[in-house]
């Protein structure tokens, strides 16, 4: 209340800022008039060691960007090459795929929801979430040893040949998810001091957030209906019926509505998947040694926080000239400024937490 | 000189007891305190779905111990521009403050160490009051804007709820006519009834009020670890930050015991009055021994050897309170004569028992909110404190006054004052109702005309 | 002899920490010394049987009132504050005005010795035992033979609030 | 109880203390504080006699000043507040204005 502004620093070492996140915000008292995103703590200059580095050499470092939806990011790239090998993986590989992705995505959202819900002051929340993440991890487990990075797909199809209880498993998980995503309703859903920490805090009007490129849970939180698996279907998704969760106003409680439909609509996807995965080879003609074609090639899917996207450049060699990958977590970072003005220092870290960023993909 | 010695001699004669009592509560709260925070964390791993500390003894029971060893060996740091005097004086008076309203508490009719203060409850409620001096002054004296902002939060949340608080005791207090602590209770036996029951609403305001002022969750704002990283605490270390940990368990007992003494009856038992159900006293001795009866059972199922002693040490000591709490109660029916001589030893231990398990009912009550619901937000914790908590609890005051004169034109008693508490307890939840009512109609005025001010940078 | 040891320890906390709240320079210092001078005072009604006093004067005086001015000792910016200049040069009035002051209680004292019947009354105390309890005695003189003042006074108190409320509301 | 004189001095060096305060600070925060002070010695003789007369009056007096501290002590610092954010200062020798 004093006549001055208070500048405050926010991080990097601060325990709601996901990471290394340091925030420098401007108040006035209690109320935010101000805030920059400084970022860069966790730099590790990705693109550049993609120019240094084979195709296949460079396929496990963008599971280190977002590492808790390593499979996503690994899948977009493995996209990416094939588009510019002018290669398609196999039905089967592309069904596992889909598989593997929806469930890193319910994974991904259900360690949104523990730690969104514990900066608002919820501690049970995160165990429940982390009980069934732990469930989806173990799947990774027992398909490629690896639960973290895993580095399951391979540039034109799998690495691995599906082990043979994944279906059971997947289905079991489907079936327990349903009642424990209630679970987490009835927690939080109709709670008056959830709705009251999250109705109307962060508002981002659809023009706003198109404007700024937002995209994922937080642009279709705002309204537009825009989701890359229906626009510019990839992997198996124009075989599967799912909806789109679209919220209203843009706020922090209808990202997290939109956020917990797509994770029931992931979990019927991987239902619809399990159902009929086709015989067949799991990896296409590719060489031992990739050498694509010189050109270019932009490749883009619905990571579980939004687009992310590789634009590859060759020059014929067996290293790219040149790899810029659109992080969806440093995009949607953009909007934060806008979001977080006039509101309270609390409500900063539920607009963080409502983001969803990994600051290994805001640094990459 | 001879004068001075005869005078202190006279003192220690006087105030022995007191005194004992004095010291063993220093003593042994901390401990107690550990204790608490074991039950804690067991209980929230229960409610998460995990095990919580299994490793320092069976079942981690052994952890307080542990952790106290830990921090007292911390490295004690104080910031470079800290003020070192205030930072040092701060958390000793948060935990000085807490110990010392202890003092005005009666656990039993014959636990109490100031002994019958005219003041009663209002030196319980006072004292523990000062203890925002250490909060607000030790956030001061860290020199850091998060500390800051936890301590203004803390002073600003604790001025407003002391109303709410002060207000819901103040309906309580109607009843008995007297501050002080021992008398309330007896006034509670005598009536046959509990305060809880005849002013409902004074004791959902006075404990939606004693969260606010421990600063726990959902109010714990001042610090609030995910927003201000530990509030006024945050540049504490080691022993002082443990000081503050004691200073806000201590703050917990303390009003759980008011609460206690104010709406449940105290040191009685449920149903005192009422001869026929006396086979009550039989519980609490053989649920003990119930308890220790599965401590022996599980000793098998212990890995090492120490830990299988452990358990039957522990199993040991419920038996040995069993047989405390069973004496009083199973001599008198062997041997009738002796009803007399174990008279005052029920009380006290009786007592004792049922004022301890009232508080730790109000506690687990407060841990259990902690695990199930979100934060407030600063600016709503203020709103509900100011424009619902505080004009409820005035308005029950005056419909419990009303309530009260009706009572005494009609010679009610007892059980039968709720022919005249019940209707104002109703009213005073349409007034809260209305109340709501009327903040909800404001909201959505507000926000018609509030949401272009957000975007007015 | 409880009775001494109780007065003059409190007496002299009370005073230590008065002077050394008009003396520090950091305006927190000089509140927490405020506040010590309080609490000792509050020993002293302790000592003179006045419970209820005792009790509202710390939940009042250094709950309250003592609360509100670290609360605003702390919004008006210190770092400021402590560069400047303290002490106005005014020690000759105001060792003028202690002398002053120190000396009418003297003569009256001088006085009271001197002249039999025209000072100081001697008179022994009440014994504690046959005083009233407490709070009652206090409830019913209140409510009894001062209620008016006590209307007025909330009257007083809802204007000094409306007063702090417009006061410290203005914003430009 | 002491003799009544004990008391009378201790509150007479109170007040002369407050007194000091008020006169010699620059601090508008510090001078009500010495107010604060000052009223409160005044509150140790009234307890004083009326322990010594058996009389609870003196005690309701104390009440009421510590009830008009409280007020006083709202306006003042409610008035410290609106002047701090227009002049960024506390000190009372440059309140030189009425109305800002």
């Amino acid at each position: 209340m004093g006549a001055d502004e208070l500048v405050i620093n926010m991080g990097p070492q601060h325990p709601s800022t996901h990471g290394v996140l340091r925030v420098k915000l401007k108040l006035d008292g209690e109320r935010v008039i101000g805030s920059e995103c400084i970022i860069g703590y966790l730099h590790r200059g990705v693109e550049k060691i993609a120019e240094n580095r084979t195709y296949q050499q460079f396929a496990p470092y963008v599971d280190r960007m977002d590492y808790v939806a390593a499979v996503s990011s690994g899948l977009g790239y493995c996209e990416a090459v094939e588009k510019l090998l002018l290669v398609e993986a196999p039905l089967r590989a592309r069904v596992i795929r889909t598989i593997l992705t929806e469930l890193q995505r319910i994974a991904s959202h259900l360690l949104w929801l523990g730690t969104h819900a514990l900066d608002i002051g919820a501690l049970t929340p995160l165990f429940y979430c982390f009980r069934e993440r732990e469930e989806i991890l173990k799947i990774f487990e027992k398909y490629c040893g690896a639960r973290l990075t895993t580095h399951a797909f391979r540039i034109g199809g799998l690495q691995y040949e599906a082990y043979d209880t994944l279906e059971k498993d997947v289905e079991r998980f489907c079936k327990d998810f349903e009642s424990r995503i209630s679970e987490y309703e009835t927690l939080l859903t109709q709670n008056r001091i959830w709705i009251g920490r999250t109705k109307g805090v962060g508002i981002l009007t659809a023009e706003d957030a198109i404007a700024f490129g937002v995209t994922g849970p937080v642009l279709r939180a705002s309204g537009v209906k825009w989701d890359i698996r229906k626009a510019a279907p990839y992997a198996a998704y124009n075989q599967y019926k799912f909806e789109i969760p679209v919220g209203t106003t843009g706020d922090t409680y209808d990202r997290y509505l939109v956020r917990m439909e797509e994770m029931r609509q992931s979990r019927l996807i991987c239902l619809q998947a399990i159902e009929n995965i086709p015989s067949g080879p799991i990896l296409a003609k590719v060489g031992k040694v990739l050498k694509p074609p010189p050109g270019e090639v932009y490749h883009a899917i619905e990571a579980p926080k939004g687009e992310i996207g590789y634009y590859i450049v060759s020059d014929g060699t067996v290293m790219p000239y040149r790899v810029h990958i659109r992080p969806p977590s440093f995009i949607n970072l953009q909007a934060f400024d806008r979001m977080v003005r006039g509101h309270l220092v609390a409500d900063v870290v539920a607009i963080i937490g409502t983001i969803d960023i990994v600051l290994g993909e805001v640094d990459r | 000189m001879n004068a001075t010695l005869q005078a202190t001699l006279e003192f220690l004669k006087l105030y022995w007891a007191p005194l004992l009592c004095g010291v063993a509560v220093v003593a042994i709260l901390p401990l107690i305190v550990g204790y608490i925070v074991l039950v804690e964390r067991k209980i929230m791993a229960d409610m998460q779905a995990r095990l919580g500390p299994m490793r320092v003894g069976p079942h981690g029971l052994l952890q307080p111990i542990a952790d106290a060893v830990k921090l007292l060996i911390k490295e004690d740091i104080i910031p470079e521009h800290a003020d070192k005097l205030v930072f040092w004086l701060a958390p000793v008076l948060s935990v000085g403050a807490g110990l010392l309203s202890l003092a005005g508490l009666a656990i039993g009719p014959a636990f109490q160490i100031a002994q019958d203060i005219n003041i009663g409850i209002l030196f319980v409620v006072g004292i523990s009051a000062l203890g925002i001096f250490g909060i607000v002054l030790g956030g001061w004296a860290s020199n850091s804007h998060y500390s800051l902002m936890g301590a203004l939060r803390s002073s600003a949340q604790l001025v407003s709820y002391e109303t709410a608080a002060g207000m819901a005791l103040v309906s309580a207090l109607l009843f008995t006519g007297t501050l002080n602590v021992k008398s309330i209770v007896e006034a509670q036996s005598k009536e046959g009834i509990w305060f809880v029951l005849l002013a409902p609403v004074a004791f959902f305001t006075y404990l939606v009020a004693s969260i606010a002022e421990t600063n726990r969750a959902p109010f714990d704002l001042p610090e609030a670890e995910s927003e201000l990283v530990a509030g006024y605490m945050t540049e504490f270390s080691g022993f002082r930050w443990s000081l503050y940990f004691l200073a806000e368990y201590t703050n917990m007992i303390v009003v759980a015991s008011v609460a206690t003494t104010l709406f449940l009856g105290g040191w009685l038992r449920p149903f005192a009055g009422v001869s026929w159900l006396n086979f009550l006293d039989f519980v609490p001795p053989l649920v003990l021994i119930a308890i220790g009866a599965y401590c022996v059972l599980r000793v098998t199922k212990q890995p090492t050897r120490v830990q299988q002693l452990f358990m039957l040490a522990v199993a040991g000591l419920c038996f040995v309170v069993a047989l405390v709490l069973a004496a009083p109660v199973v001599l008198p029916v062997i041997k009738p004569s002796l009803r007399e001589a174990v008279a005052p030893f029920y009380a006290g231990i009786h007592g004792g028992f049922w004022f301890i398990f009232k508080v730790s009912l109000y506690i687990y009550f407060f841990m259990w909110l902690r695990f199930t619901i979100p934060r407030y937000r600063f600016d709503q914790l203020m709103r509900l404190g100011w424009h619902f908590l505080i004009p409820l609890s005035i308005i029950n005051v005056l419909l419990v006054g009303v309530a009260l004169i009706a009572g005494a034109y009609f010679q009610l008693h007892g059980w039968g004052l709720l022919l005249v508490t019940t209707p104002a307890a109703i009213l005073a939840l349409v007034a809260a109702f209305l109340i709501l009512a009327i903040e909800k109609q404001h909201d959505a005025r507000q926000e018609q005309t509030a949401p272009s001010d957000f975007y007015a940078g | 002899m409880l009775d001494k040891v109780l007065f003059y320890f409190f007496a002299g906390i009370a005073v230590a920490s008065a002077a050394l709240m008009v003396t520090r320079r950091n305006v927190v210092h000089s509140a927490i010394f405020l506040i010590t001078a309080l609490l000792a005072t509050a020993g002293i009604f302790l000592q003179l049987r006045a419970e209820f006093l005792f009790i509202v004067q710390i939940i009042l005086y250094v709950g309250g009132i003592m609360v509100l001015f670290v609360f605003v000792i702390m919004l008006v910016n210190l770092d400021v504050a402590l560069q400047q200049m303290q002490f106005a040069r005014q020690k000759w009035v105001a060792l003028i005005v202690a002398l002053a002051l120190a000396g009418q209680v003297g003569v009256m004292f001088w006085t009271s010795g001197k002249m039999p019947g025209q000072g100081l009354p001697v008179l022994t105390a009440v014994a504690a035992n046959r005083l009233p309890l407490n709070s009652e005695a206090v409830a019913k003189s209140l409510f009894d033979s001062y209620l008016l003042p006590f209307e007025i006074a909330s009257v007083l108190l809802l204007v000094a609030m409306i007063g702090a409320v417009v006061m410290a509301k203005k914003r430009a | 109880m002491l003799p009544i004189e004990h008391y009378l001095f201790l509150s007479l060096a109170l007040f002369i203390i407050g007194v000091i305060g008020v006169v010699t600070r620059r601090n508008v925060i510090v001078v009500l504080m010495s107010i604060e002070l000052i009223l409160n010695a005044v509150n140790i003789n009234l307890a004083a006699f009326s322990r010594l007369y058996g009389d609870v009056a003196g005690q309701v007096f104390a009440l009421f000043i510590i009830a008009d501290a409280a007020a006083e002590a709202a306006v003042g610092l409610g008035i410290i507040i609106a002047f701090f954010r227009n002049r960024e200062t506390v000190l009372a020798d440059e309140m030189d204005l009425l109305k800002w």
